[in-house]
């Protein structure tokens, strides 16, 4: 099948890697009437070196095409560490801040929405009746270790997700032209500090950290036009990206070389092409109850951090790269998305808003630039479910939930 | 049945790092833990209680740093330490606190492994390498004691000497070797994998197994004669240095 | 099980073990636990191939025994340095030991070879 | 084994392809045949109050985002897009529950495992397996034929398969146990009569009506079932009904890239030839019972 499918893709453009992998050099203008002298292309020297480098930057610049200029940034393939955002690495939140060069702020930066209680209290039993509906009505069949949650909380994230979009599409007309993506893949490739190649035939050269994230979200919401910033982008953060001296490979982390890949959900052709909101669903590996017996309960929160930051840089990154902005163009104007973690019962919420893509070593000059990230501790949405009754319904944390939803476009 | 043995040996183990014997604690004067035993071994009237109180410790020490020997001791060309335990003193001990010991011993032979990795990496020569072997020794020892004693305690339950039953068969090649019975899961005259197994050797070895033994029998003859001889000329020698001593005789 | 020193810089909050084959993630978690009081958040483990690169004379490989290797995380926040086993010290000498006949010995012998200071440096097989 | 039984029953699944196609699903649900859908379903799609508003840019985008540009390969293969793009559209009728207050009152399952069984001619059948998405809503649809209509279902016969078994293609096992579990539904299968034939209780005293919509992807077939009658002993008496309008393309092609062939554009690249009318049949089918 697979076999098919890249043969048939090799049928259609022959030439295509190459074709794509070297496009001529962008023509300096000429001031002088001789040509200037500039490094050799193919010598073993600092200079040369430099001058290939730029000559691949300004190649990649002199692209109008975004897919063109996706592909040649993502065109080299090395191996790479593969972040996991929902990860079993102890602390990992402090090393996702530093290879996102990412500040987390507790606390989150949405005002709160307009709406009624009437409107509020309707739109809450629709959500206990879905609660009630994948918790209890339906009638579950046994599942495998560790995967209980597919059953359950998935449908009902799911389905609350989607019945609670069509009802504030009406408060909120740019949802109705969003695009909800159930299980999306995401991904994202970045470059971030340098390293001595240990060994192999580049033994010795200086390169790039070579980042790749995979990510799927339970649910996500495209919009087509930006949301509002959160704060202006010349915002200065008090707080300090955390800085991590150590290898990635010490979290642990692992490398593998496999295709770079840039992606928010959908190909560069939809009209979507701005985040809302990501839902994320906690495996069962992490379910509170396992975290305790393991003697793991401080990990809880770190775990939700270190989902929300990766997940969320590589969603609003690879929003902004769609934009034309890479790590040698920063981006002019931030770039904003926010995320819901949930097990189908606690809820933690974070809001993402991306001030710099220049993360690589030779264009990380700016400190003062830092992506940020708003968060919540997780709360629980309800105490229990007894007797098809939902005792203890935390309204704060469903008017949160519906914030997030009526966050709208300017 | 084992994993039961191991957590037995776990939640003692637990206990006594909680309540802390005159075992876990450390000596001082760069005695280590080998050493301190020294003491009770000769004293073997006193009572745990009075050990303790007359053999004071330093304060205890707890988690990592228990792979590492005494402060006092770092950089030492020679670490003084006591003899090994034979198998008789260690016979002479209670089961309870031959399981203490096990657990020093351990901690002991992890140190010395941990030291020993240390000075291989840092191309030093390891202070007193012969604790290794003795502490080594020692485990072996006490390991036999225990052994000794569950078998008697077999023996007298049970009547059987091994835990796990078995005989004394031949093989194919002639030679008789311990044959351990297992449990089969079908009978084993329906077995065929068993009923391939051959417990016998076939006529055409007989003239090989006469040849083992005729070499066995000429080594032990060779043996035999070399410590004949050896006596012999031992004895002329003697014979001879007392001549020249006491020509009168 | 040996603990030592990491030969890539790890995490403070990270231990390096060599354990036995046999033992499991589990079994150094109890270990720590149960024997040493050692709060542990997680444990990993590889194994390590011992090189057969080298030959003997008969140039046959020669293998070095594989061994694994454990990590183990510690929890409540408490890290690990490991400790310098091997600092110099000071060789205290006993007076009447034969280290000191003998330093002294060197130092006489030293004395006597050296030349005479009062010839101002000048060779031996000159003058009378 | 106290629930052993001589007797071996036969089960319908969803790797069984029926030989006798629709008129053996006919025979062993006992029911009579109507093209095209009933009166309620069609008066939602004739009436241009519950058109719904911008939908073919909604629907085509809906398409190519679940069939093109949901993934970093050039075009999803048929078994991965066939349940988003029904997804996608479950989706895009549930954006409009704001103006038909109706429609709140739905809810999906996923993956619902199905189980019934009932005799004909003395013999067992069961249906088991797990459907693709089961809506089921708060109020029962409405009987779509009248009494009359009913009864003249009894004069109808049923075509026999002679020479055919009509249990061709369908496993044989031994059951111990019958089990019933009640559903209503809404899902993707190519053998969609026998799944939609569900138990619901034993003495009907009002009959049942499901809908059902099935789909390769490209082709909806949609379907209407009127449960009249359980006793299915014999081939006589009232019989069930159901309505059926299937192959209805959503759209004609859809892929990636253009395929041409001697200078001539067999496929164009993206979605070519999409037919709003299929939606709208879905969303009829979606809107009966809210409005």
């Amino acid at each position: 099948m697979a076999g098919r499918r890249i043969f048939g893709r090799l049928q259609h453009n022959p030439d295509l890697p190459a074709a794509l992998l070297r496009p001529p050099e962008p023509a300096v203008q000429r001031t002088s009437l001789y040509p200037s002298v500039v490094a050799s292309m193919t010598a073993k020297s600092k200079a040369s070196r430099r001058r290939r480098i730029e000559g691949h930057y300004s190649r990649v610049n002199a692209q109008t095409d975004i897919g063109s200029k996706l592909k040649l940034i993502t065109g080299l393939q090395r191996l790479k560490y593969v972040v996991y955002p929902q990860t079993f690495a102890l602390n990992a939140d402090r090393w996702y801040q530093h290879f996102t060069k990412t500040v987390y702020r507790p606390g989150l930066p949405v005002k709160g929405s307009g709406l009624e209680d009437e409107e509020l209290g309707r739109l809450r039993s629709l959500l206990c009746e879905a609660l009630l509906q994948d918790f209890y009505y339906a009638k579950k069949g046994r599942t495998f270790l560790y995967r209980s949650h597919e059953v359950s909380a998935a449908p009902f994230l799911t389905n609350a997700m989607a019945i609670l979009r069509s009802q504030c599409a009406k408060h909120n007309p740019s949802l109705s032209q969003g695009a909800l993506d159930v299980k999306p893949q995401v991904n994202f490739y970045w470059l971030r500090g340098e390293t001595r190649v240990p060994r192999g035939h580049r033994k010795g050269c200086i390169d790039p950290i070579r980042f790749q994230v995979d990510d799927h979200p339970l649910v996500q919401l495209r919009v087509q036009k930006p949301l509002p910033e959160f704060v202006p982008l010349d915002h200065v953060v008090s707080e300090e990206v955390p800085f991590i001296p150590f290898e990635p490979s010490r979290l642990p982390l692992f490398k593998r070389q496999y295709e770079n890949n840039i992606f928010i959900g959908a190909k560069l052709d939809t009209p979507c092409s701005y985040g809302h909101t990501q839902f994320h669903l906690v495996p069962d590996r992490f379910q509170r109850d396992r975290m305790e017996k393991l003697s793991l309960s401080d990990q809880i929160e770190v775990f939700l951090r270190a989902n929300a930051i990766a997940s969320l840089f590589a969603w609003t990154g690879a929003q902004a790269m769609y934009q034309g902005f890479w790590s040698q163009d920063d981006v002019t104007r931030p770039f904003v998305s926010q995320g819901v973690i949930s097990d189908g019962k606690y809820f933690s919420f974070f809001c993402y808003q991306l001030n710099t893509l220049a993360l690589a070593a030779d264009a990380d000059k700016n400190p003062n630039r830092k992506n940020i990230c708003w968060g919540t501790q997780s709360v629980p949405l309800y105490e229990a479910i007894e007797e098809g009754d939902i005792k203890g319904f935390n309204d704060d944390v469903f008017r949160q939930l519906v914030d997030f939803f009526l966050n709208r476009p300017e | 049945m084992a994993a039961s043995t191991v957590r037995a040996l776990l939640t003692g183990c637990r206990r006594l790092c909680q309540g802390t014997g005159g075992l876990t604690g450390r000596t001082l004067g760069g005695l280590s833990g080998v050493m301190l035993n020294v003491l009770s071994r000769r004293t073997s009237e006193f009572s745990w209680l009075e050990q303790r109180t007359s053999f004071h410790s330093s304060a205890e020490r707890r988690g990592l740093e228990e792979f590492f020997d005494d402060p006092q001791n770092w950089g030492e060309k020679t670490v003084k330490s006591g003899e090994l335990w034979t198998i008789n003193q260690l016979r002479g001990k209670s089961s309870e606190d031959l399981h203490k010991l096990w657990y020093v011993l351990l901690k002991e032979k992890n140190m010395l492994l941990t030291l020993e990795q240390e000075s291989k990496r840092q191309r030093v020569a390891m202070p007193s390498p012969y604790r290794l072997y003795k502490v080594t020794k020692s485990m072996e020892h006490l390991d036999k004691v225990v052994n000794e004693r569950e078998t008697a305690l077999r023996l007298l339950q049970t009547g059987q000497e091994k835990g796990r039953p078995g005989e004394w068969r031949k093989d194919c090649f002639g030679e008789t070797t311990w044959h351990n019975f297992k449990e089969w899961p079908i009978p084993w005259y329906i077995n065929k994998r068993h009923m391939q197994k051959k417990f016998f050797a076939l006529p055409y070895v007989d003239h090989y197994e006469r040849l083992k033994l005729e070499k066995q029998m000429r080594a032990d003859a060779r043996k035999r004669n070399a410590d004949r001889k050896k006596r012999l000329k031992l004895e002329r020698q003697l014979a001879q240095a007392n001549k020249a001593q006491n020509p009168m005789l | 099980m040996t603990l030592v020193r990491p030969g890539k810089v790890q995490p403070p909050d990270t231990v390096q073990f060599r354990i036995s084959m046999e033992m499991t993630k589990f079994d150094v978690r109890n270990y720590l636990q149960s024997i040493y009081n050692v709060p542990v958040a997680s444990v990993r483990t590889r194994i390590q191939f011992g090189s057969n690169r080298k030959r003997n004379h008969l140039l046959q490989r020669v293998k070095r025994p594989d061994y694994k290797v454990a990590y183990v995380q510690l929890a409540q926040g408490q890290t690990f340095q490991f400790p310098d086993l091997f600092p110099e010290k000071k060789d205290v000498i006993e007076s009447g030991s034969f280290e000191e006949m003998q330093s002294e010995y060197m130092e006489n012998e030293k004395q006597r070879q050296r030349n005479d200071p009062r010839r101002g440096g000048i060779n031996d097989w000159f003058g009378l | 084994m106290p629930l052993y039984k001589e007797k071996e029953a036969y089960v319908f699944n969803p790797y069984c392809r029926l030989l006798g196609g629709v008129k053996q699903a006919l025979w062993l649900t006992k029911s009579s045949l109507i093209e095209g859908l009933p009166k309620s379903v069609t008066s939602i799609y004739e009436d241009p109050t519950y058109t719904f508003p911008n939908h073919e840019e909604l629907v085509h985008n809906t398409i190519s985002d679940s069939c093109l540009w949901s993934t970093t390969e050039e075009q999803r293969p048929k078994e991965e897009y066939c349940p988003k793009l029904l997804q996608g559209l479950l989706h895009l009728c549930l954006l409009q529950s704001c103006s038909y207050p109706g429609l709140s009152q739905r809810s999906f399952i996923e993956n619902y495992r199905l189980a019934a069984s009932w005799r004909r001619e003395s013999d067992l059948y069961l249906v088991r397996g797990i459907t693709g998405v089961v809506m089921s809503a708060k109020t029962a649809l409405e009987p779509q034929a009248s009494p009359s209509a009913i009864q003249v279902t009894e004069q109808q016969a049923l075509d026999s398969l002679y020479p055919l078994s009509p249990a061709i293609d369908l496993q044989e096992v031994n059951v111990y146990e019958e089990q019933n579990h009640l559903a209503t539904l809404l899902y993707k299968n190519p053998n969609i009569v026998h799944f939609c034939f569900q138990e619901d209780v034993k003495n009907l005293e009002k009959p049942v009506v499901v809908q059902s919509v099935a789909t390769d992807g490209q082709l909806f077939h949609f379907m209407v079932l009127q449960l009249n009658t359980l006793d299915l002993e014999s081939s006589d008496g009232i019989k069930n009904i159901i309505w059926m309008d299937g192959d209805q393309a959503l759209y004609d092609t859809v892929a990636s890239k253009a395929k041409i062939r001697r200078k001539v554009v067999v496929v164009p690249a993206g979605v070519s030839g999409l037919k709003p009318e299929t939606f709208l049949k879905f969303w009829a089918m979606y809107l009966n019972g809210a409005v």
